[in-house]
């Protein structure tokens, strides 16, 4: 064992044990919303992530991740659950939000809010915040077919 | 999260207490729309206690200021913080409501 | 199929239908259990529970099950976790808090805290709290072996 | 969850907001600790804008109220609400603080 290869091993390392993980599962019902989005900012706040990111960032896009998984994904019927998969280190946040609608089309289904004909409406800003504020967003299917969107934000 | 609606003057004033998200923004609504129906016509909604807002929160803020003009009123907002004067720009949203530094110069404005 | 039967039958599709099953997966950090107890409140508060049975006899008998898995049960190692399963219907809560210890004997380990040499003592008085606060407390092995500490209280 | 100290009179209040819990106990100590070593002897715990209080927050009080006799000073507890009323009756504890109905009764005890 060279000395040369130990600072890659040691924050390797670190990295694998200042990570945190929460699993959460919740009946769908809007009314968890707040108190899900309360816990991981908590997460978020031990791991020094700044006020702007727990409060703008995160709080808006994982609302919006999660009030789309109950109403549309699992069309509000509290039977059907939303499973919630938050995992954070010193660098980045990463959460997944599983329901168990048959998915939807990332890209067809993002509108464009700021449009003159657009920014009167009352709906479609939701995916659109979360792409804005996230760094990444990604939608898949996991292996049993449920939809999954995935939230990334690096912490600044 | 709650709704406080004081008078001042001629206006309905609302302090949005917390969140204004998907699980409260229907009473919000129904607190502005029970004063439109009672006559009121100038309303300004106070965000100094606001956490944060997300689309659904937006999309109630829309639908009220239509509903208002419609009986020919006027809504105005006032005191978003940093955070929240993101989300209206970041939507444009800032270009369709009246926005005021503070209760007093929102007050003014009527 | 008699008509006789149906009462029951339906009843006991209601009870399915309205219980609600949240389940939690934290790190082993005190910092969490405040959020955790605010989101078990919230389900129980849907269901109609008492603000007393909230504030009183959930919130302090979960915060103590909680504190103990964190700090006895996982020796307030980050890495390890605690698991959450919180199963609220119109006549309970039964909340199943799980942790990777050993576990515990509940009767050896409960104190009398109101004893004329114990009741200025500064600590000993968690599980004893418990088991004032709810209508059952229960202490056994999963199928893992790992500790599980089961609550439960009746709606009033 | 924070701790609001005031100084009224001689007496040093601290105003519990939020849980007293494993998590912010630590917190509670040792601003009163700090106070106790300024010299300060008169103590008043205010729990009228408390939630609720764990094991070990009661711990806390325990130990704080014993480090203030040792010292010569003296505490006092305010404002229980009916759940926190009965947790100490629970634990008997109070038969071991001194506890006032309010905080004006609480600060003329002393
Ligand atoms: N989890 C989901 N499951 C199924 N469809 C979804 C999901 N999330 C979003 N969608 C689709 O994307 C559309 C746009 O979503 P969004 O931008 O949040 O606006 P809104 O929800 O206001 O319509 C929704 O109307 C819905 O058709
Ligand atoms: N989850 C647990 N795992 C292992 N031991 C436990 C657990 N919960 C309680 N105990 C044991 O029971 C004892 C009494 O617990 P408690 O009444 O909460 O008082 P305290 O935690 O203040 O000692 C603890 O000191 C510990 O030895």
């Amino acid at each position: 064992m060279s000395p040369g290869n130990e600072p890659a091993r040691r924050s390797a390392r670190d990295g694998r044990e200042d990570a945190r993980v929460i699993e959460l599962d919740i009946p769908s019902d809007v009314q968890y919303i707040e108190k899900v989005v309360e816990l991981i900012q908590r997460e978020c706040a031990l791991m020094q992530f700044g006020a702007r990111q727990l409060m703008l960032n995160l709080a808006v896009a994982l609302t919006e991740a999660l009030s789309n998984a109950i109403l549309r994904g699992n069309n509000d019927d509290p039977a059907k659950h939303v499973h919630v998969l938050a995992r954070v280190d010193p660098a980045r946040l990463v959460i997944e939000v599983q329901d168990q609608g048959v998915g939807f089309d990332l890209d067809q289904c993002t509108l464009d809010p700021t449009t003159p004909g657009n920014v009167d409406r009352e709906d479609g800003r939701g995916l659109f915040l979360m792409r804005q504020l996230m760094d990444r967003v990604e939608r898949f299917d996991d292996v049993r077919g449920n939809n999954v969107v995935r939230l990334t934000l690096i912490r600044q | 999260m709650s709704f406080a609606i004081t008078k001042e003057a001629e206006v309905v004033v609302v302090d949005v207490e917390g969140q204004l998200i998907v699980g409260n923004r229907q009473e919000l609504k129904q607190k502005v729309l029970d004063e439109l129906e009672r006559g009121e016509k100038k309303f300004l909604i106070d965000f100094s206690q606001t956490g944060y807002i997300d689309s659904s929160g937006l999309g109630v803020l829309v639908s009220l200021s239509k509903k208002i003009r419609e009986q020919g009123g006027e809504l105005r907002l006032a005191n978003l913080n940093d955070d929240l004067k993101t989300l209206f720009e970041l939507t444009k949203l800032d270009t369709l409501f009246q926005i005021a530094d503070t209760r007093e110069r929102a007050l003014e404005s009527f």
